[in-house]
């Protein structure tokens, strides 16, 4: 075992330069323009006439290291050991030589590895950690990822969406898959308030910042029992505090559960980055494959790709069609919850007479 | 090894998607602690909860980040994983990695850890997920002698991460990858010890395509631009259109701002640049036939973030145009970088994002603290309500032009 | 009357705009107290600065409201105009009068006032500038006796006002004129007795042209509107082809939904009204040959205001549609805004606008105690944040709802 | 002199219906179509045929009884008595009988009453007290308005600009011009904190409604003097304590002055309604004619005119070619004034890299 003390510190990561394969040292920043291939794979060619074949993988994110060296393997047999994992956490084996693109796709495929997820199609889902490894999960992220996944792997495969599908799953309002800027996203949410338990507040939790943390101002100091208590009509079940303070647990099986978002996108492309907007406030945890989840979902992708022009991302198709249009459309109801009554939600009232009919009967 | 029964979990072994399950497996086959993870994640499965609570603060020597401390909240039950701490391993630059890069990880990690990962975590972290508290120190020393270094976590600067840029895309408009890794490398007290208010992160992305959701995740977002005029390649126009790009369907009519038009005899395109807004809708459409500019930097934008505590944020524009270059060392963004980190320190509360300070203070505190000039690209519109503040620096320079003008009316008449 | 110089004012009778001062001069030749307010006004101009204040509360016997009271703050030198108080005279429905009532007005002001008046006041009132407490009561008097009666001040409901409507205006969905005259005298005891929380105003526009501005300066605002289709005159839109107007650019292309399509060939237009949004326009452009369609009625909007205290608020949609008929002396317009001004009243601030405490509270509980229904017609979209509330009724339902799931799947199994 | 006590309350306004002329009763709510006879002369058809001419007249408001009583004589003249005022105080003369209306204008005219102000002109400028009877006015209303309207008074008199042009003004922040939403729109404006009269307050002022009344937060209770204090840095002038407890004088001879916006609309057509923006943060008074004021809004006035398309209202060619282009156009610095601070400001924010550079040299 080495010795602790002598631990070298601040390095800093290893330097990617080292990684790159030779044909992009070459091209590197010199990059002429690319074209897509077949789904899943995309070929760069640079001003020299170099050409960079890349091939995406679908990834589940959570890897074992024996995925991650039969990966190694697979790059180093057709990419002289060149990869890389996207934004989107997918993976790309990067190649230089065009004829080996088909076999290399052949040998992930046959092994239960898609290949896919490039241009017009519905891309890798961003997501969390869930109930493998956070405390604070509304959800699990892994299995309501893969129950979607199966269920719209035929969209990943393809590249015939109206654009690309950028789905997108967080398991509480903390949201680390940033989710808030997704085609659809969907996040794990509480619905009471938490627990106090006085004791381990007096003990273990900063008072002020606890109050500090709650964004409607629910949480009052409780100076007698050294805790807080909670107004019940101000909190929205964050789960801040419980971030916060561990003894203010907000965990209630019964009533956890997902709500989807949809319409936003990040890219500054044509329309600028907006967020997603609510649109199903509830679907209760269904374990092991959350069907109302996958259904709702795919009812959610289906209007899309059945009634978005060209090019339209989901955003865009909503806003050319308007929302009430949409809720229409999805058939789903629109509530009290749908509507914002957070800080900024004065400017999305609407605030002229402008607007589609759609309850005649 | 118990050989429990996992019916839920084995549901998700189905479909044709790859399974995390499958995974998981994987490394219970070597590893005995994931079967005890798989046990408690049916057991979560079954009960629809998580198990998993918060603990003592763990690390390694030097560092306040870079480790996820995590316990499981039936210890008795599930003794293998009563502590299950994840190490945040810092990604190289748009998580590029060769064979023995990956290699050595894995051997790190089977040697000190459950042999589970997330390649990569969201924030673009390698995470090695799940070990016990005295494996830490010895897992961080083998990575450190591997030449792996570990990530943020904590109030401290996030590690930064980039597209995949110059490497690979030929919209890049500068080096993401350099600047990834020389603002890692030039700030690493500041990823590896928390001192802030809270967290901050940075990422990178060579285009306004922004592939690495910069501006819903980043505090500031640094997104490749340029300020001249795109390239066109008429002969290539030419060919997308007789190939059957309808052009105007697909790129005019997509146009933000209306500034192309088409001459359908020359089949030529023609852009008015100095309306174009730079979406890279047309380059992205006609890539063969269009390029990004030559006069080339980054837009600067700060505040983003996600849902809590004041909703979620947007990072905005607080520099249109930055030249990035690689000579100086990035010193005007290090210097714009700094100062942000001075005032925000200096003054937000805990758990406040420089977003939300700005948001409690204004753009004008922020835009003086920092020297940064107001120009109307930072905002979508001026202001609507008439709640301005004047300083008494404003009524000085009133007060000089008026004497300036005086003075030149007066010499005027004594003339 | 002293004759004093009055130079700065002087320079406002030139120019071709009628001039107030002019108005002034006319009013002095008869009224000395004129010529004080027209010296005053001279120093202010001097000093830049005004010379009013507020005073002690005046107004006539049995009413809390229709006077301002205001105080010259230098009462030695202008005792002419020490008092100077405005009274408001409430308006007919869409400021229609006849020589007779105009002569009327004009008698009773140059009996007990300076003879100025402001025809008419923003919120709508014809206003008597300038008079003394004790002509106060007799003006009311006289005016009463002649028909007329006050408008509204403070904290009370404002005198409404509306457009022209159906008597001018080919474009009125509803009776405008009717509905203000209606809910004026309807409302009297809320007009003429402050006893809210702060003040209410409605407006009412026969169209979306909003031609009273209520969107934006009515706490509610009646807008009308139409739910079936567009009446389209195929010949008279030749016609005005035919005459050169160039219809894809001036109307098609303005079009905010882009619903209008165009046949060249047979010089007809056709509207998608599903998709319509009834912005007028078209119809605004064209009006030969376009009208409003044939199912109409009105718009409601909360919450319009002017800048203080939360900054400037439009008015939004509250209600869709909603027939406005006279035959049931408009119950269900009523009804609404009878639950709307409870709400309001039992739990504003002092000084606490509609909007503002919707905004305070959340659309939420304010639909729920005016029993509107939610509609995705209230809101530009649907909410960002994930912030939302959930109460006892939705558990009850959703657990009605599961029961009554379990019954019917339980009686399938027990068939 | 009447009985005060038998004064009849609450009658309620006079009866519209009286007021109409016969045109009107008969053709009521069945008006066909109109047209624009010419600048100031409208034309309404009916289903009937019926046509009924009005002849709109701009006036200053602010009208002496002697005035009034022409205009009567007028109307009896020509009208059968008939007129009205507009939502922006014109006067409208109605008349059934078309061929008056030529002498109907000329008599006006020739008496100094300009007949305009109709379709794409200069509409009246909606304004408020000023120094002629309010107590809170920064700056005066009916002197700025004269001065502004004399200058643009060709504008009002023809119908040839892009589209209809409102400009509108009040004297101070409590806007009861309802300027906010003005194409263009001055407003007076307060540049230096309340001074504190603490006998005055102590003796004539409600302390809570005090503070409620500051948006900002700045007024704090000073128990000592049973007065209140102002932070100097959080009060931004808006004069709302005034308002509440006139011992907290804002008047500042020296420093108050005028601010502008533009861009804003009111009627849902095309675009719904918008607020205006701030554009000059400050123009210092400058009576008799405010020549700054003037001359900045002239040349708001004529960038329009200048470049915007036919059709586009003053806001919908800002939108068009960005506000970065129209401080460029408009030459006109932007400042830290200029961006939003208060409680609605970040969805004002640029959260996105679309934006054309104006400072290329
Ligand atoms: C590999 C990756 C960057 C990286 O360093 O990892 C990447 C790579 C490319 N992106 Fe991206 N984008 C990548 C994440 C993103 C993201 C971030 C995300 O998805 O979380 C965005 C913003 C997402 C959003 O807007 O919500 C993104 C928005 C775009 C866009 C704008 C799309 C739009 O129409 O809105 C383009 C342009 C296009 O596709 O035409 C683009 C275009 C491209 C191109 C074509 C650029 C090029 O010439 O190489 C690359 C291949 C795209 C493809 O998949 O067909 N890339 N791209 C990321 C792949 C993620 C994945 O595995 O699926
Ligand atoms: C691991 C990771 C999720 C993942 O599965 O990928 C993660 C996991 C956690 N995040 Fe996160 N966040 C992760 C990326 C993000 C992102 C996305 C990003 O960085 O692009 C966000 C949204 C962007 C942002 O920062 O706003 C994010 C917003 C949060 C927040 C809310 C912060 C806020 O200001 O709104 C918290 C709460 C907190 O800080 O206490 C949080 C807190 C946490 C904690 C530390 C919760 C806790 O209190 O223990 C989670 C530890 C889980 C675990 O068991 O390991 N995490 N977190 C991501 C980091 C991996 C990496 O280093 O690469
Ligand atoms: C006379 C009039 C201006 C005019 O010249 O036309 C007026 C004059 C005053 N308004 Fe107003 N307001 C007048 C229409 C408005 C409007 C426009 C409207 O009603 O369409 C508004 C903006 C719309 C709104 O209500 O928000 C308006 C918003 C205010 C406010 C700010 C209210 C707010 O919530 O933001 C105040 C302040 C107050 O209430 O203390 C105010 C207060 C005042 C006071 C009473 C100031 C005071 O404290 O003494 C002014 C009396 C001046 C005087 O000497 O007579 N006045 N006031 C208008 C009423 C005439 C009428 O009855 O027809
Ligand atoms: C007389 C008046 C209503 C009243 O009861 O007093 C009126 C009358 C008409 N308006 Fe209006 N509007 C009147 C104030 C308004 C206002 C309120 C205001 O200006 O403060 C608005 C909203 C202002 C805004 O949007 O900022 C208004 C927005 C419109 C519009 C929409 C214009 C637009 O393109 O945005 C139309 C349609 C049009 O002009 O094509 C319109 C159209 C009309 C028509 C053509 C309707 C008709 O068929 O009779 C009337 C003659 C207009 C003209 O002047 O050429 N009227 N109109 C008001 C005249 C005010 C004045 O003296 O100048
Ligand atoms: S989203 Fe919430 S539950 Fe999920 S990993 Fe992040 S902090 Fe944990
Ligand atoms: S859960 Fe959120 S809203 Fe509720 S008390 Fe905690 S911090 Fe406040
Ligand atoms: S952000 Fe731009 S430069 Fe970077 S990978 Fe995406 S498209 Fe390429
Ligand atoms: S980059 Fe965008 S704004 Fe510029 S010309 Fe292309 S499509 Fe238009
Ligand atoms: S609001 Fe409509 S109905 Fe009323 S006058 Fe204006 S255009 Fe006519
Ligand atoms: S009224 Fe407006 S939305 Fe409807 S068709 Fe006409 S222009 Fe289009
Ligand atoms: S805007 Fe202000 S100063 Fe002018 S009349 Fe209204 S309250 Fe008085
Ligand atoms: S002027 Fe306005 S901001 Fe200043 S103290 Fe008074 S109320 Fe507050």
């Amino acid at each position: 075992m080495t010795n602790p003390y002598y631990a070298k510190t601040d390095i800093g990561p290893p330097n990617f330069w080292n990684m790159l394969p030779q044909v992009i040292k070459d091209n590197y920043g010199n990059w002429l323009y690319h074209e897509k291939v077949k789904p899943g794979v995309l070929k760069h060619v640079g001003e020299t006439g170099d050409e960079l074949f890349t091939v995406r993988v679908g990834s589940p994110r959570l890897l074992s290291i024996e995925t991650l060296r039969w990966f190694a393997d697979i790059a180093d047999k057709y990419c002289d050991g060149h990869l890389r994992f996207t934004s989107r956490h997918n993976v790309e084996f990067l190649l230089a030589d065009g004829t080996k693109v088909d076999a290399l796709v052949d040998e992930l495929e046959a092994a239960g590895w898609p290949v896919g997820g490039t241009g017009k199609s519905l891309k890798n889902l961003i997501h969390t950690q869930g109930w493998i490894h956070c405390h604070s999960a509304a959800t699990d992220a892994s299995g309501t990822v893969k129950a979607v996944m199966d269920d719209l792997y035929d969209y990943f495969k393809k590249d015939d969406l109206p654009a690309k599908l950028k789905i997108s799953m967080a398991c509480c309002l903390n949201m680390c898959g940033a989710v808030h800027c997704s085609d659809i996203a969907f996040v794990g949410v509480h619905r009471k308030i938490p627990t106090i338990d006085d004791n381990g507040v007096a003990n273990g939790c900063e008072i002020p910042n606890v109050v500090a943390s709650c964004p409607t101002g629910a949480i009052r100091p409780n100076p007698k029992a050294k805790s807080v208590t909670i107004n019940e009509e101000k909190c929205m079940y964050c789960g801040n505090c419980y971030s916060v303070c561990p003894s203010l647990s907000i965990m209630d099986p019964e009533n956890d559960g997902i709500a989807i978002f949809v319409g936003g996108k990040v890219s500054n492309t044509r329309k600028g980055p907006e967020f997603s907007k609510l649109v199903i406030p509830f679907i209760p945890n269904e374990p092991p494959r959350w069907d109302s989840l996958v259904a709702a979902i795919r009812n959610l992708v289906e209007i899309w790709v059945k009634n978005a022009k060209k090019g339209e991302r989901y955003g865009e198709w909503i806003e050319r069609i308007g929302w009430e249009k949409f809720f229409e459309v999805a058939n789903l109801p629109f509530t009290d919850k749908h509507i914002d009554d957070f800080t900024f939600s004065v400017p999305t009232f609407r605030t002229t007479t402008q607007f589609k009919f759609t309850d005649k009967k | 090894m118990t050989e429990k029964k996992r019916p839920l979990l084995d549901e998700l072994k189905k479909g044709k998607w790859p399974s995390f399950v499958t995974e998981m497996e994987k490394s219970a086959e070597t590893k005995p602690v994931v079967n005890s993870l798989l046990n408690l994640l049916e057991r979560s499965f079954e009960e629809k909860r998580v198990h998993w609570k918060h603990g003592g603060i763990v690390g390694v020597r030097g560092y306040g980040g870079g480790v996820i401390g995590r316990y499981c909240d039936l210890p008795e039950e599930y003794p293998e994983i009563a502590e299950f701490h994840t190490i945040r391993v810092n990604q190289p630059s748009g998580w590029f990695y060769d064979s023995k890069a990956i290699r050595t990880l894995c051997d790190v990690w089977e040697k000190h850890g459950s042999g589970l990962t997330n390649m990569h975590g969201a924030t673009g972290d390698a995470i090695l997920l799940g070990t016990t508290t005295p494996h830490l120190q010895d897992c961080f020393n083998d990575l450190s002698d591997a030449g792996f270094d570990l990530g943020g976590s904590g109030s401290n600067l996030r590690t930064p991460s980039a597209c995949c840029g110059p490497a690979r895309c030929e919209y890049a408009c500068f080096d993401t990858l350099d600047l990834c890794h020389n603002i890692t490398n030039s700030y690493q007290d500041e990823l590896h010890r928390p001192m802030w208010p809270y967290k901050f992160k940075i990422k990178i992305s060579g285009c306004p395509n922004d592939c690495t959701s910069s501006i819903a995740r980043a505090d500031l977002s640094i997104i490749g631009t340029w300020r001249d005029s795109i390239r066109v390649n008429q002969e290539a126009v030419a060919e997308y259109v007789d190939n059957g790009l309808p052009i105007k369907s697909a790129v005019l009519d997509y146009c933000p701002t209306k500034c192309i038009s088409f001459d359908k005899e020359k089949k030529e395109m023609n852009i008015d640049n100095e309306n174009c807004t730079r979406c890279m809708h047309c380059i992205s459409v006609m890539p063969k036939a269009l390029r990004v500019g030559k006069e080339k930097g980054a837009t600067l934008l700060l505040g983003g973030k996600a849902t809590i505590v004041q909703s979620a944020f947007l990072s905005w524009v607080i520099k249109p145009f930055i030249k990035l270059d690689k000579e100086d060392n990035y010193a005007e963004l290090k210097e714009i970088m700094e100062k942000i980190w001075e005032w925000w320190d200096e003054n937000a509360k805990v758990r406040e994002r420089v977003g939300e300070l700005i948001y409690r203070k204004g753009m004008g505190e922020f835009l003086k603290a920092t020297d940064l000039e107001p120009v109307p690209q930072m905002v979508h519109h001026p202001r609507t309500n008439p709640y301005f503040f004047w300083y008494p620096e404003d009524f000085a320079a009133e007060k000089e032009a008026k004497d300036a003008n005086k003075e030149v009316a007066g010499s005027e008449v004594s003339e």
